[in-house]
């Protein structure tokens, strides 16, 4: 069809300017579509969400049967779970699922055998589901690991009954209340990074040795540590009194190696922290004391002398260490301890 | 991925470099573009960027376990590249598929057409200055997804189809929701053409430029509404029917030339917002059909491993997407190829570049709809 | 904020010289000769010379102008003495406002013997007053003698200095605001809510970003030209914000109301594309090269129609003074410039898309069009110096909202009042400002309008619009008019002005407003997720 | 006038047009084999591009899509061509048996101008060189790729110009709870 000429053009061009113009202003008057999240939405998004919304995986673990199909069909191995054989018989000791690699195919969950009754839900759902939870936005990367089963503790398998073939289904808590529960602490667990180092330096701004060293707050801080110190020796405890920094100035790649070796007794000298100085070696020194089960009070003062040896009074460590040659840590260095 | 290494032309030529962040290229890929500052001498497209291997990864998972990969072949119209590798797949294992899945296939791929045209027609409005019109029309897209997401669950990468039917049956009320939203959107699609597609300004930026005859189209492979625009009257849903689209009537757009020559960027925007139309009448008629066939929408495979190898043809968004699978006997598939519609009109960009202006290559890479994910896979 | 800057002007009102020279009738035997001279600034002395020594020295003498009603209603009276028999000095103290009028001079004298004697100048030829307030020169003048402890040359760079000041304090506010209500306006024609988190209802948010650019760092690229990089953006700055001298915001609101008003406002938005260019290519990318370039052969050829286009206007006034060409406009719409005949009509149209240009505002946002150039000429820039490009575009958006409202829409005129009346008190003044206020911002609205509905111009699209339609139609328009000035009877014009609103203004409106119902109704909005609903402001 | 062609009256057309030799043999569609293949002779295959595309009768005006197969097991490596024509919609299944180690095929860049992509692509991912191809680079892999990584015999190099090709999954490097108790 030929262009319009001269004059033609000019009538084209006002007409349809005209024409669009009339449209927006149309569109002026409706009401916006968009929404103002998060504070200011008429009901928190997660509850508008269709019932069939892909967001976290969750594992009722009281009905799973630990019979691995999830973790097998995963195209991408996202899911681990770890059976071990116990004098109580075989108990899934680990159950991961790292949702910030999952693209939410929902494989897993066609794939699971068992199916349970969810709270408040029609449709019968499976022992690994979806939620309509997906707020996963955090600085440490470890947190959008879930993990179902704590490190240390363990859960039995779940026992179908087997004559009651058309009994009614295995109840099942209503679907999102493992998932917040299990991201809230992955969020306990994997403090982020800056925000605890900038605390610590915060918090305790002076760190001289007579503050530091002071018998009331010594006596404070012993028997506060002592309370923490139940039998059980978490390298986190030890990870939490460092700089966290992961300045290698220790010779260990990352803060959570020097802790997992100091809680190990692989490296016994505690004083190598050097952003962390005097601070980092009094709290320190005590957890060791703690662990071999001396007194607070003992703790105190073993740690007391420990201190001042390797520390000036304005709290800077007194040897400026030469950087030994980084010592193969046990596990590969990743970011926080564990 | 390759250094393209340029000899320093004649004096006062310019070398610029667009992309491969750029905002017009519609993703990941870098054009090498020698001008004098508004002419250019030719735009030496330069992809790579966005390979992920996925052919390779089929050979590494099963053929159930690679489907959410292929969602990832073209994000954008996530739908019809799942149909694709099950109908490759089914063509290869002999499977059948239940009645009701099939008609459930159309509806989701016909509403997934629509959204990743919604993307193609707005992003080339943004292109080309306009940003309101680009605005409206993904709030069109929001209610689609929102349809597609209580269907399946996800907005944009489904992995609702599967082999031997789909992954989850019409949930309640669904139905009444998406014919409310077919006869809000007729109206708007017009609503559209009038604002944007009719202006004076866009069409003399689009009529008549970088036209592209029904030979050069079919020569480099161009396929789908690029094919469609220069002429050619070929649509795989009506000429090699798949899935129950014998039993749905339906027009094909072609391009007619309506603002200046059969085949150029106008026509080709045009031929989409046709498809539009197209797409919800036949969203309509399936939801009518649907209704009527057994409550059976999946018939999983007992053994999947065939031998032998199948081509199977998909109509997607962005034209014919063939699949072609070759079996051995194992539970993965020996080799898996994905041949793409905006594969082939990557090499059209740079025959078609020479003497364009640089504003010119932008309408014109939008025109032909292409997204990196579907040329690197 | 507007109504302060408003006071403010009036304040440092300045006129400075020239003006038309009222043709003066050859007096009769009438005692008093002349006066001179007729345009008087707050703190000049008016002299009155007599035929034939009629005044007494040393007598208390007084000069009253009854022509002009002074500030309490009556007469003007000025204090004066005689200097010699035929020679009187009367000071015009001060005026707050601008006065003209005509009138005939009375010197009244009270001789030492009781009796008073009063003089007229010849009844039949008043002399054409124009009173002004003190001008910028005279207020520094006056400010020198105030200060003598002072050098004189610093005093009055200062009172210059304070009068920019003034001036220009309301520009950054300015330019917020129309900012702040771009984007309201474009997030309501794209189904968005807007900004509605900073101050009431988000109207603060241009303070949020005018202190988040200030905070951040401003990056000079290692390989640009150090000092012009700096100094383009306020050239650019500088380009137009000396176009708001002569603007008219009421009667008296007006910097300095110069002679020649229109040829200063063309010539010095041409200042503008100094900065952009010279920014463009000290950036030194291609990008913003090519941007620079884009924008400078824009700015230069849309120059030519716009100046043609205000050439119809002001060959229609016959003087380029702003406030002249508001004078020659009526208040009501028919009497206005833009329905005054079909050549003005069309010369508005041209004079619009040639300030659209001008501005790179859309469609003709070439020179920073995201999707080719990146950013254009300010994609290096940062910080601070970046927010002065920004800055500049949207005061511009005031800046033509203005000159489009003084030249063709009747600028301050308010409606069913008359010059005179105006003139008699500032309350009509203040009505006037608003009254220009309001048809500055409808304008406003309408460029804000169009950028969110057009797209964008191809370079030689560009070009071509300019030099085959805009130059040839506006010289047409200047050829027209002088044909209509010159031919057509005041019977005819005045059926022309009528029919022309009627056709255009009511018809046009009409017809566009049936076409918003009608596309208001195309389809209902569509909630499908009720829970959460649509947006809410 | 269009009318569609199985397999074996292409191949008889072709060995009619192009001689006895230029088909070595038509694989019916039967078994896993879906669609009947035209195994062709590698020398003679630019001339029966030819013959597809021009005769009128096969009018194959649409090279569909180009595809390596490494079979490692037999030592080859076949290059499958799919062709489509418009007017008689009809399609042929072309494959070209070359050795696996030195694969040399003749480039159909000339006939069908989007070959050029889909050579230099199957050229990139499984070394198949294409004899008379314009422009044989490789299209998606950075230019100096050590090897053709879809050969099933392509070991993943471990690093790239410095970058590890491959990451530790990140459920490894969570200590066990086993690790933990000791």
């Amino acid at each position: 069809m030929k262009r319009p000429g001269y004059f033609g053009s000019v009538v084209e061009a006002v007409r349809t300017t005209a024409e669009g113009l009339s449209i927006t202003l149309a569109q002026y008057f409706r009401r916006p579509t968009t929404v103002q999240y998060p504070d200011r939405t008429a009901v928190p998004v997660r509850e508008s969400l269709p019932s069939r919304y892909r967001g976290f995986l969750e594992v009722d673990l009281a009905t799973c049967t630990a019979c691995k199909a999830c973790e097998r069909d995963c195209p991408i191995d996202v899911i681990r779970i770890d059976v071990e054989k116990r004098d109580e018989g075989r108990v899934m000791s680990r159950f991961d699922i790292d949702l910030g690699k999952c693209m939410y195919c929902g494989i897993c969950v066609e794939s699971c055998p068992v199916e349970v009754r969810a709270e408040g839900e029609a449709e019968p759902q499976k022992v690994i589901r979806f939620t309509r939870e997906f707020e996963g936005a955090t600085t440490a990367f470890p947190t959008l690991t879930f993990r179902f089963i704590k490190p240390g503790e363990a859960a039995p398998p779940y026992k179908p009954p087997k004559k009651a073939e058309a009994a009614e289904l295995p109840p099942s808590p209503a679907r999102g209340e493992i998932a917040r529960r299990v991201r809230a602490e992955a969020r306990v667990e994997n403090p982020p990074a800056f925000a605890a180092a900038l605390a610590q330096t915060l918090a305790d701004r002076d760190e001289s040795l007579p503050r530091l060293l002071a018998p009331e707050v010594l006596a404070a801080r012993a028997r506060e540590l002592a309370a923490k110190v139940d039998g059980d020796f978490p390298s986190a405890l030890v990870a939490e009194a460092l700089a966290r920094t992961d300045c290698e100035a220790c010779g260990w790649p990352s803060c959570g190696d020097y802790a997992r070796a100091i809680a190990s007794g692989a490296d016994a000298q505690t004083w190598k922290c050097l952003p962390g100085a005097a601070k980092a070696t009094r709290d320190v020194a005590l957890l060791v004391q703690l662990r071999r089960g001396a007194s607070p009070e003992r703790a105190a003062a073993a740690a007391a002398d420990l201190v001042r040896m390797h520390h000036r009074a304005d709290g800077s460590p007194k040897t400026a260490l030469a950087l030994p040659a980084p010592i193969a840590s046990t596990s590969s260095s990743t970011g926080g301890g564990q | 991925m390759s250094e393209i290494v340029i000899d320093r032309g004649d004096g006062d030529e310019v070398v610029l470099n667009m992309g491969p962040q750029h905002p017009s290229t519609h993703g990941v890929i870098r054009f090498v573009i020698r001008t004098d500052g508004e002419i250019m001498k030719e735009a030496i497209p330069d992809v790579g960027y966005l390979h992920r291997a996925i052919e390779h990864i089929a050979e590494k998972c099963t053929y159930e376990g690679f489907m959410p990969y292929t969602d990832r072949v073209d994000y954008v119209c996530a739908m019809t590249a799942n149909h694709a590798w099950a109908l490759a797949v089914e063509k290869l294992g002999a499977l059948p598929v239940p009645e009701r899945a099939e008609y459930l296939r159309v509806i989701t791929d016909e509403l997934n057409r629509i959204s990743s045209h919604a993307i193609a027609l707005g992003a080339m409005a943004m292109d080309l200055g306009a940003t309101t019109p680009f605005m409206l029309i993904l709030r069109e897209r929001e209610f689609v997804n929102e349809l597609i997401e209580e269907l399946c669950g996800a907005r944009l990468t489904y992995n609702y189809h599967r082999v031997g039917g789909v992954g989850w049956d019409l949930p309640a009320g669904w139905r009444d929701k998406v014919l409310r939203w077919c006869d809000h959107f007729v109206p708007v699609i017009d609503e559209y053409q009038r604002l944007i597609a009719e202006n004076a300004l866009f069409v003399r930026r689009l009529a008549n430029m970088a036209v592209i005859t029904a030979e050069e189209a079919v020569g480099y492979g161009l396929v789908g509404p690029n094919l469609r625009a220069s002429g050619v009257d070929f649509d795989v849903r009506r000429d090699l029917p798949y899935s129950v689209y014998p039993k749905l009537k339906f027009e094909v757009p072609v391009g007619r030339g309506a603002m200046g020559t059969v085949g150029d960027a106008w026509d080709r925007y045009a031929v989409r917002i046709d498809e539009w139309r197209q797409s919800v009448a036949l969203v309509r008629q399936a939801l009518d059909l649907v209704a009527g066939t057994p409550p059976e929408f999946l018939s999983t495979p007992k053994k999947l491993k065939p031998t032998g190898e199948a081509f199977a043809r998909v109509e997607a968004a962005r034209g014919q997407m063939s699949c072609y699978v070759v079996g051995d006997g194992g539970a993965n598939a020996y080799r898996a190829r994905f041949r793409t519609g905006s594969f082939n009109a990557m090499q059209i960009i740079r025959a078609k570049s020479r003497g364009l202006m640089v504003a010119d290559l932008v309408a014109l890479i939008a025109s032909l709809d292409v997204v990196a994910p579907e040329i690197d896979r | 904020m507007r109504m302060r800057a408003a006071f403010a002007l009036v304040l440092a009102a300045a006129a400075c010289g020239g003006g038309d020279v009222a043709v003066q009738l050859p007096a009769t035997r009438a005692p008093i000769r002349d006066a001179r001279p007729t345009r008087l600034h707050a703190g000049e002395t008016l002299t009155v010379e007599g035929r034939g020594g009629p005044f007494t020295a040393g007598a208390t003498t007084q000069v009253i102008l009854p022509g002009l009603r002074g500030f309490k209603g009556g007469p003007m009276i000025l204090p004066a003495r005689a200097v010699g028999p035929d020679r009187v000095l009367a000071t015009y103290d001060s005026a707050v406002f601008r006065y003209t009028g005509s009138s005939v001079v009375e010197v009244e004298q009270r001789l030492p013997d009781g009796t008073t004697k009063r003089l007229s100048s010849d009844p039949r030829a008043p002399f054409a007053f124009e009173l002004a307030p003190r001008d910028v020169a005279t207020a520094a003048l006056l400010a020198e003698r105030a200060l003598p402890s002072l050098p004189g040359w610093l005093v009055g760079a200062l009172t210059l200095l304070l009068v920019a000041a003034i001036v220009s304090l309301p520009i950054p506010v300015l330019a917020g605001l129309i900012v702040t209500w771009e984007r309201k306006i474009s997030a309501a024609m794209q189904s968005r809510i807007g900004p509605n988190r900073v101050g009431p209802r988000g109207w603060l948010q241009w303070l949020a970003d005018g202190v988040k650019l200030l905070l951040k760092e401003d990056v000079i690229p290692t390989a640009a030209d150090a000092r012009l990089f700096r100094a383009a953006p306020y050239l650019a700055f500088l380009g137009l914000f000396l176009t708001f001298i002569v603007l008219p915001f009421s009667r008296t609101l007006i910097v300095a109301d110069l002679d020649v008003g229109v040829l200063f406002l063309v010539s010095v938005t041409s200042l503008v594309v100094v900065g952009i260019l010279v920014g463009g290519w000290a950036s030194n990318s291609k990008w913003s090269l090519l941007g620079g370039m884009r924008s400078a052969a824009q700015i230069i050829s849309y120059e030519l129609p716009a100046s043609m286009a205000l050439l119809t206007l002001v060959v229609t006034t016959g003087s380029l003074r702003t406030q002249a060409i508001v004078a020659a406009q009526g208040a009501a719409p028919w009497d206005w410039f833009l329905f005054r005949t079909p050549f003005t009509l069309v010369a508005f149209v041209i004079w619009f898309i040639a300030a659209l240009a001008e501005g790179n505002r859309t469609p003709f946002d070439l020179p920073e069009a995201e999707s080719e150039l990146v950013a254009g000429f300010f994609t290096e820039y940062s910080g601070f110096r970046f927010s002065l490009y920004p800055l500049v575009e949207w005061v511009n958006l005031a800046v033509i909202g203005a000159v489009g409202t003084a030249l063709f829409l009747g600028g301050w005129r308010v409606p069913f009042v008359t010059p005179e009346m105006m003139a008699t008190s500032w309350l009509w003044d203040l009505l006037g400002f608003f009254v220009f206020a309001l048809k500055d911002v409808a304008i406003i609205f309408l460029v804000i309008w169009i950028r969110w509905t057009l797209p964008r111009f191809r370079v030689d699209q560009m070009m071509s619009l300019c030099w085959r339609y805009a130059v040839p139609w506006s010289m047409a328009c200047v050829l027209g008019t002088l044909a209509w000035v010159w031919l057509v009877p005041s019977g005819v014009d005045q059926a022309a002005r009528i029919a022309l609103f009627a056709l255009v203004g009511v018809g046009g409106g009409a017809w566009f407003a049936l076409r918003v119902r009608a596309n208001a109704r195309a389809y209902s909005d569509l909630v499908l997720n009720e829970k959460l609903g649509g947006g809410r402001p | 006038m269009a009318m569609a062609m199985d397999a074996e009256a292409i191949a008889a057309r072709l060995r009619a047009l192009v001689g006895e030799d230029a088909i070595t043999s038509v694989i019916a569609a039967e078994g896993g084999v879906r669609d009947a293949v035209l195994r062709v002779a590698i020398p003679r295959w630019l001339e029966v591009a030819r013959a597809l595309r021009d005769e009128p009768d096969l009018a194959f005006d649409f090279l569909d899509c180009v595809t390596a197969v490494d079979r490692p097991k037999d030592g080859r490596i076949d290059v499958v061509y799919h062709l489509f024509s418009y007017r008689h919609r009809h399609l042929a299944v072309v494959r070209l048996e070359a050795p696996r180690d030195d694969a040399r095929v003749p480039s159909v860049v000339a006939v069908w101008p989007t070959a050029d992509w889909n050579e230099r692509e199957q050229y990139d991912l499984f070394g198949v060189r294409f004899d008379g191809h314009p422009d044989l680079r490789r299209l998606l892999m950075p230019e100096d790729w050590p090897n053709h990584p879809m050969r099933k015999d392509a070991a993943q190099p471990p690093s790239y110009r410095g970058m590890p090709t491959t990451r530790p999954n990140t459920l490894d490097l969570l200590p066990t709870s086993t690790l933990v108790r000791k």
